[in-house]
């Protein structure tokens, strides 16, 4: 038989064989083994997630946990009492934390504000109810409509503000709750843009210079509107770099210094922030390394709808952050 | 012999083919490796070129550069998928192609059996066999070395004894997760934290703390709020809350009520349950989706509703946990309440026909809703709630169904007995009192029964047995001496304890459909048009007291410190001695 | 596989739910004015279910065809078309899933899960060929296996396995076997299924790992018959278990065996048998006693070693569950940092060890414990089936005709054709004197 | 020709204890069968991500036995805030609000963006060139609703008896569930 036709010669048949087989044996074992030494598809903001420290003005003092889960709102009413709102609750704290006046609400207690005469404001979902500075309750001010979603409160002696992130507008009541006004709304001849509010995140508070500030979260705006509606200033920009508004949708809450600086919440890249009142950003109080869990609860657990962070200006120009995820508040003052 | 130009054709056909299929493996490993730079998100160039964009934006010949190579790169990347599509394909016909032509070619040239002159078998099977174990043993070794060789591969930093794991969790520790503290029994008596009751025999003893009761006062009604949602649930009560369910088929909720003032403190959808199905079942309106009565064990409080949906709700109302148990098959809809012991959640889901099987009793744990066991039943679907007893020296789980009683350990859920002794649809829960389990068949017979055989006890242990007016509905009341019954006509029996002799019965003229409870020695039976009668639970007949309330009662009464609570069909009611009323406004 | 990822899970769902309390946080999307309607995720349904009792149906159908095809017909032939078809079927067109290789793994994890209830089909693929083995042998995997028809199908030029070889080599079967049941009974995966090589050929898709290990098996099976349903299928060992006692048995010869040897080289899979000598012989019979006494009271040793030396592996094999191995890996994290890239798996499963150690270290000793016990069977499995292998290669066969093996023949029915009866049978040949006894 | 009648006896003797060892094995399998039958289902199961928790780490791109994986992402659109800047669709830092390459985010760009009307864009997925790398699913649940999530596709899963994935998933996300209801959806509140 000739030998170049024997197609079994079985060992140099089988030498074939075990080489290839060791090659692609070799290749194959170690793409099994293959620990991920890098994710090709990471979402990398990772240098957005350290700060620069020298931006850094304030100092973390203490924090304390809250009495219940569920947190979402804060605000300081007269004599520097605090009020959180968390879970169906309302908890009224003192500066130190201790625990005062507890009221327990129908339904989730989604935010809060006290006008100077000691009155409560409590915003649930779709209504407000006032409580007299015993906790006894004095009235409930009916639903404004199916969609109303309130998110923010703001009063003063006369006007109740509230952010209505449902309908994406700032209802304006009396102190009887009777709606005077709807601040916000999308209208061409008032060249009013719109509130654009993807997540339940919208904050109203009463500047000194005697006009609201909403965020406007959807364009990345802190914008300023009278009491009767005008959209007098706006100013942000979407940037994940320190002096923008990150993401999809920010700021969340805004809240103000005595002197009239305005300090703002992120969420996503959680971050607490200083802009002078005309909107330049000016200092960081505390950035991203410093809520660990909120940054996890955007990743770990699916919403970031329920991270996001709040604050509030005690009289001493300290600021209480709000962590939601990590139930805590942190007293920060300024550094030196 | 020669080469026949057949055989050749073949070979030659067979070779090619072989180096056909290697040729393509080749391209796809190729391929497979190179992948690494060519895909999109791989690339090595792409990233740096969007690196440096990020240090100059505004500049248009990057942004050129950048699309045109992630367009490139895309582009290969489908390629490349097509290519490995049609290598496999390629391949598969060139295998078969070498494996027919080779197969034909060898048998062409398969030499013809031609066998040896045979050997000495015996000799060969001898040598066979002893070559095959060595081997084998050789076998075996190699097994044990390359086990020894992986073993000492993954070292382990686990400690090996339990004892071990404590410290190494940093916190309070693993035992914690799987085991919490459970209050004390006492104060699950002082209570009221499932359906009728702590140990669901609807007797409430004052005592620890609990202000005493007199009998003869007519309670009053201190409060009374809105219920939002409809439900023949019956209310339970833990310290200062009472807990009601209701649902719709629209959203299935839980209410906490003060039991004071009778506030709501809040209320909770149990919704958007994992594997819960968006489409609910329809379930008869008498029934309802929130007929099973909740359980707390003094930590958190459990609701169960008719679609299958279970909630474990912290007292502040946020979710401990949810889990779906359905879809539950009942024809009227799913009834039998909740059981609690200790930190034990045990549910009865009894469903469908006997031959379905579908029927199981489930114990959770409390703090996570992990499933502890599962039994399933030889029983359809069936309404009555199990009870939990200390008997024999053991704590059993008592449970009815058409035709079986029985009694599973409460630790393994493993089954101490049974007895065949009901039938038709059974709805009334059992009562264990003075060492005695007394049950009904609806509408067929009183049975006392007792609880420490093993095996089949039908024959065995059934103490007494009693067919005067039997209900179908309403569970009997026992104060371990005297047992009584409430039929849904009104007709309200007294039964000696120990041997079962009537002794005395008394018409009421009421519809009932809630269970009596006993308190303080007196029994209230709630009519279900809101007569609430309070009974002598005595010797003989006595009505200490009547009280007309405004609303409609199917749910039954439940006792907690001095207090009376009521689940109307739209209003729950707080009732006390008129007295308490002072009490509360002070 | 979920097992044992209890806790976590548990954990996993607490947080979910605790997001999704306030549903109402789902935030309602714009009311939009240009009259937009939101769309809805489409949402393909997945493969009916009545197809799935076809597949059984077709199980069923052709195991019947294999057991009238080998001992009614007697057709190699047949059982080929049969063995092409349910490559195609249930290799190409099922993709090699559904099938009673991997299935005893199912039935294992359902009857320690009450959570995983093993569906019917399952229940059918993995007992209705065990059956037929009952009574007539391993007609499975003469026609019905996909993975069988493969390398019958590849077989080119069968070399002889020496037959002590392949009797030691038999066991490791079951060995494989072993270790799928305890992995599947805690758990942790199903190792037989993860280990076939055929299956990424039918999905024309897999790593490369396995792939290359296929391509292996199917070369060398190019001159191995059936290397895989031989040394390493599990599922071909319990069918070899099943058919030792078979009702009916392959039978060479249609009538009394001549003893004309033809068929002896016939078989590739080394399932023919020699005949034995019918009366042991003296000179060796005190010796055979002795030793298979020695193996008899070897056996319980081995077992007890097995198991012994089985539970040390214990600490090993758990690092292949997932909950077992993220545990070890959080443990080390906390004395020896590994920096891990960003968002590798590796990292993210750390955060969520991270978010709450006592759950995954909960998870990781209850998964301990079982593969404590589980560990020490397969130990003593081991022992076991290495010890029985012993005392039976120790007893005397007493065979008169060449026949094949019960357990090792396949029933491909090669071998027929090679037995001068069968011709005549078959009319390939005259009925001669050459068919006459010697 | 041996002689036949020492053989006899040990034959039938072994024939006996095949009867046996068949009848206890189909008892035996009896036994089992009895066991699982009760509990098993006909309609069986298919596995899926639990998007509650999936950890975006891009095994699923990867690690699926099939070429291209069964996972896919999936929009639901009822969750999401139609922003005008998606951090699901536009990377971290993009240069432009625009759907040039450099500012998307998903490496096959298999996310088409839609103009709605002031300020809202729609966005919708491509399955055809999603790989089911998770990259936007993270953009989206960092900083937006979430609406963007992994499920395994039922069209392409073969349902493996082990999911790769499965077996490689950090978040232990993958789970069996019924055949009738295979897809674990986010949704709005009923």
């Amino acid at each position: 038989m000739k030998p170049q036709f024997d197609l079994f010669d079985r060992r140099q048949f089988f030498g074939v064989v075990t080489k290839t087989a060791a090659l692609l044996g070799l290749a194959g074992g170690a793409e099994a083994r293959g620990q991920t030494t890098a994710n090709p598809f990471a979402y990398d903001i990772s240098r957005f997630q350290k700060t620069d420290p020298k931006l850094i003005a304030y100092q973390e003092v203490t924090r304390w946990p809250l009495p219940h889960k569920e947190a979402r709102r804060l605000a300081f009413g007269p004599d520097d009492q605090l009020y959180v709102c968390a879970g169906n609750y309302i908890n009224c704290l003192s500066r130190a934390g201790g625990r005062g006046l507890e009221l327990a609400l129908a339904g989730p207690a989604c935010c809060v504000a006290a006008a100077r005469d000691g009155s409560i404001f409590a915003g649930l979902r779709d209504h407000i109810e006032v409580f007299d500075s015993k906790g006894g309750q004095v009235a409930r001010w009916p639903s404004p409509d199916a969609k109303t979603w309130l998110t923010g409160l703001a009063a003063d002696e006369k006007n109740v503000f509230a952010a209505d992130a449902g309908k994406l507008v700032v209802l304006r009541y009396d102190r009887s709750g009777k709606i005077l006004g709807r601040i916000g709304r999308k209208d061409a001849e008032r060249s009013v843009p719109g509130f654009i509010v993807p997540s339940p995140f919208l904050d109203v508070i009463i500047h000194r210079d005697g006009l609201l500030r909403v965020n406007n979260p959807g364009r990345h705006r802190v914008e300023a509107y009278t009491f009767e509606g005008d959209l007098e200033a706006a100013w942000g920009k979407p940037s994940a770099a320190i002096e923008g508004f990150c993401g999809c949708c920010n700021p969340i809450a805004i809240a103000q210094l005595a002197d009239g600086r305005v300090v703002t919440c992120e969420k996503g890249l959680p971050r607490v922030k200083i802009y002078s009142a005309a909107g330049e950003f000016e200092s960081v109080v505390a950035g991203p390394e410093s809520f660990p869990e909120n940054a996890r609860a955007c990743t770990d657990l699916n919403d970031c709808v329920h991270g996001g962070i709040d604050a509030a200006v005690d009289s001493e120009g300290q600021i209480y952050i709000l962590d939601i995820v990590a139930a805590d508040v942190r007293v920060m003052k300024p550094k030196g | 012999m020669n080469d026949s130009p057949l055989h050749r054709a073949l070979a030659l056909t067979a070779w090619i083919a072989g180096l056909f299929c290697l040729l393509v493996c080749a391209i796809l490993v190729y391929e497979h490796f190179a992948a690494a730079t060519n895909d999109p998100w791989k690339s090595p160039q792409l990233l740096a070129l969007k690196e440096k964009l990020a240090a100059e934006p505004k500049n248009e010949l990057l942004q050129q550069q950048i699309r045109q190579l992630d367009l490139n790169f895309r582009q290969k990347f489908r390629r490349r998928l097509a290519l490995d599509r049609t290598g496999a394909w390629l391949l598969l016909g060139g295998g078969l192609v070498l494996a027919l032509a080779a197969a034909k070619a060898a048998a062409l040239k398969k030499p013809l059996p031609l066998p040896q002159p045979q050997r000495d078998a015996g000799q060969q099977a001898v040598r066979l066999a002893s070559r095959a174990r060595w081997s084998l043993a050789g076998v075996g070794l190699m097994v044990a070395g390359s086990l020894l060789f992986i073993r000492l591969g993954n070292t382990s930093v686990l400690p090996a004894n339990p004892a071990a794991w404590q410290k190494l969790s940093g916190q309070a520790g693993v035992q914690e997760a799987l085991v919490e503290d459970v209050p004390a029994l006492s104060e699950f008596q002082t209570n009221w934290p499932r359906f009728r009751g702590w140990d669901g025999s609807g007797v409430f003893t004052p005592g620890g703390g609990a202000p005493a009761w007199d009998p003869t006062t007519v309670p009053a009604i201190l409060w009374n709020s809105a219920i939002p949602a409809p439900g023949h649930s019956s209310p339970i009560v833990w310290a200062d809350r009472v807990f009601i369910s209701g649902g719709t088929a629209a959203r299935r909720e839980v209410f906490c009520y003060n039991t004071s003032s009778g506030s709501l403190l809040w209320q909770r959808a149990i919704e958007n349950v994992p594997g819960s199905p968006p489409k609910i079942p329809d379930v008869p309106e008498d029934t309802g989706w929130a007929a099973p009565t909740m359980a707390t064990d003094g930590r958190r409080v459990y609701a169960i509703f008719a679609n299958g949906d279970l909630g474990a709700l912290n007292f502040d109302g946020s979710v401990a946990w949810t889990k779906y148990l359905g879809p539950l098959k009942n024809p009227y809809g799913y009834a039998a309440s909740l059981a609690v012991w200790g930190n034990n959640l045990l549910i009865q889901l009894d469903q469908g026909d006997a031959r379905a099987a579908g029927s199981k009793l489930i114990s959770l744990q409390g703090a996570t809703g992990r499933l502890l066991w599962e039994r399933s039943r030889p029983v359809p679907a069936s309404w009555a709630t199990p009870i939990v007893i200390e008997a024999a020296g053991q704590t059993q789980i008592i449970t009815l169904a058409n035709p079986w009683v029985i009694a599973y350990t409460l630790a393994g859920g493993n089954e101490l007995w049974r007895a065949q002794l009901l039938e038709n649809e059974v709805v009334p829960s059992p009562v264990f009192a003075g060492g005695l389990v007394f049950l009904l068949s609806p509408g067929a017979r009183l049975m006392a029964l007792r609880p420490d055989g093993a095996g089949d006890v039908t024959k065995t242990r059934v103490v007494w047995t009693n067919e005067e007016n039997v209900p179908d509905i309403a569970s009997p009341a026992s104060n371990g001496e005297l047992v009584f019954t409430l039929t849904s006509a009104g007709m309200a029996t007294c039964f000696e304890a120990n041997d079962g002799k009537k002794i005395w019965e008394k018409d009421l003229d009421l519809e009932v459909q809630a269970s009596p409870a006993i308190m303080g020695g007196c029994l209230f039976v709630l009519g279900e048009h809101g007569a609430l009668v309070m009974l002598q639970a005595g010797r003989e007949f006595h009505e200490t007291g009547r009280t007309q309330l405004p609303d409609k009662f199917v749910a039954s009464p439940a006792f907690a410190n001095g207090r009376l609570f009521l689940r109307g069909v739209t209003n729950l009611y707080g009732l006390g001695p008129a007295g308490a009323k002072l009490a509360r406004q002070l | 596989m979920l097992r044992p990822l209890k806790f976590i899970g548990a954990l996993g769902v607490m947080l979910f739910v605790a997001m999704m309390v306030c549903a109402e946080q789902r935030f309602p999307p714009p009311d939009f004015e240009s009259g937009y309607r939101i769309p809805s995720a489409s949402t393909p349904a997945a493969r009916q279910p009545w197809l799935q009792y076809a597949d059984a149906g077709v199980l069923l159908a052709a195991l019947g065809v294999a057991v009238w095809l080998i001992y009614k017909k007697r057709s190699r032939r047949g059982l080929y078309w049969l063995s092409l078809f349910s490559l195609a079927y249930f290799g190409f067109y099922r993709k090699g899933c559904v099938c009673p290789i991997g299935s005893p793994q199912n039935i294992v994890y359902g009857l320690f899960n009450p959570d995983y209830a093993v569906p019917v089909t399952v229940l059918v693929f993995c007992f209705a060929p065990i059956v037929v083995a009952l009574f007539a042998g391993r007609a499975f995997c003469a026609g019905v296996c996909p993975q069988g028809a493969l390398q019958d199908f590849m077989l080119v030029k069968p070399v002889a396995v020496p037959l002590w070889l392949e009797h030691a080599l038999s066991v490791i079967p079951y060995l494989f076997l072993g270790a799928g049941l305890i992995f599947a009974g805690t758990g942790t995966g199903f190792v037989i299924c993860r280990y076939d090589p055929f299956v990424p050929f039918f999905r024309l898709s897999g790593g490369m790992f396995i792939l290359t290990a296929g391509a292996v098996f199917l070369l060398a099976g190019m001159f191995v018959g059936r290397p895989y349903c031989r040394f390493l299928c599990p599922y071909g060992g319990l069918l070899r278990l099943a058919s030792l006692a078979s009702k009916w048995r392959v039978r060479v010869t249609p009538e009394a065996c001549t003893q004309c040897r033809l068929c002896e080289l016939s078989c590739p899979f080394g399932a023919m048998r020699q005949p034995a000598p019918a009366g042991p012989d003296p000179e060796w019979l005190g010796a055979e006693r002795k030793r298979l006494g020695w193996l008899l009271a070897l056996l319980p040793v081995l077992v007890v070693a097995g198991a012994w030396a089985g539970s040390k592996l214990s600490p090993a094999a758990a690092q292949l569950d997932p909950a077992v191995a993220l545990a070890e890996r959080y443990t080390r994290q906390q004395t020896h940092p590994v920096q891990y890239g960003l968002m590798t798996p590796e990292a993210l499963s750390l955060q969520r060890a991270a978010a709450n150690p006592a759950e995954i270290l909960a998870a990781a000793a209850g998964l301990r414990r079982r593969f404590d016990l589980a560990c020490a069977l397969f130990g003593g499995w081991i022992g076991l089936v290495i010890g029985l292998k012993l005392v039976a290669l120790s007893v005397r066969q007493n065979r008169t005709d060449y026949e094949p093996d019960r357990g090792a023949c396949v029933a491909c029915a090669r071998c027929f054709t090679a037995c001068p009866n069968e011709r005549v049978r078959l009319g390939l040949m005259p009925a001669a004197e050459g068919a006459a006894p010697l | 020709m041996r002689a036949k009648p020492p053989v006899d006896a040990p034959v039938t003797r072994r024939q006996f204890l095949r009867n046996g060892a068949r009848l206890m094995t189909m008892t035996g399998l009896g036994v089992a069968a009895g066991a699982l039958a009760p509990r098993s289902t006909g309609a069986g199961w298919v596995w899926q991500i639990d998007p509650a928790r999936c950890l975006h780490c891009g095994n699923c791109a990867t690690q699926c036995v099939l070429e291209q994986s069964a996972v896919k992402c999936v929009h639901a659109y009822a969750v999401c805030g139609y922003c005008q800047l998606c951090t699901g669709f536009f990377n971290p830092e993009p240069n432009a609000l625009t759907t040039a390459a450099e500012n998307q985010l998903c490496p096959t760009s298999a996310i088409q963006r839609t103009y709605i009307e002031d300020p809202y864009y729609q966005y919708s997925i491509d399955e055809k060139l999603c790989i089911g790398c998770a990259k936007c699913v993270e953009g989206c649940e960092r900083f937006g609703n979430g609406s963007l999530f992994l499920q395994i596709r039922h069209d392409r899963c073969l349902n493996c008896n082990e999911c790769a994935i499965a077996r490689s998933c950090p978040g232990a996300a993958f789970r069996r569930v019924p055949v009738d209801h295979p897809y674990l959806l986010k949704t709005t509140s009923r």
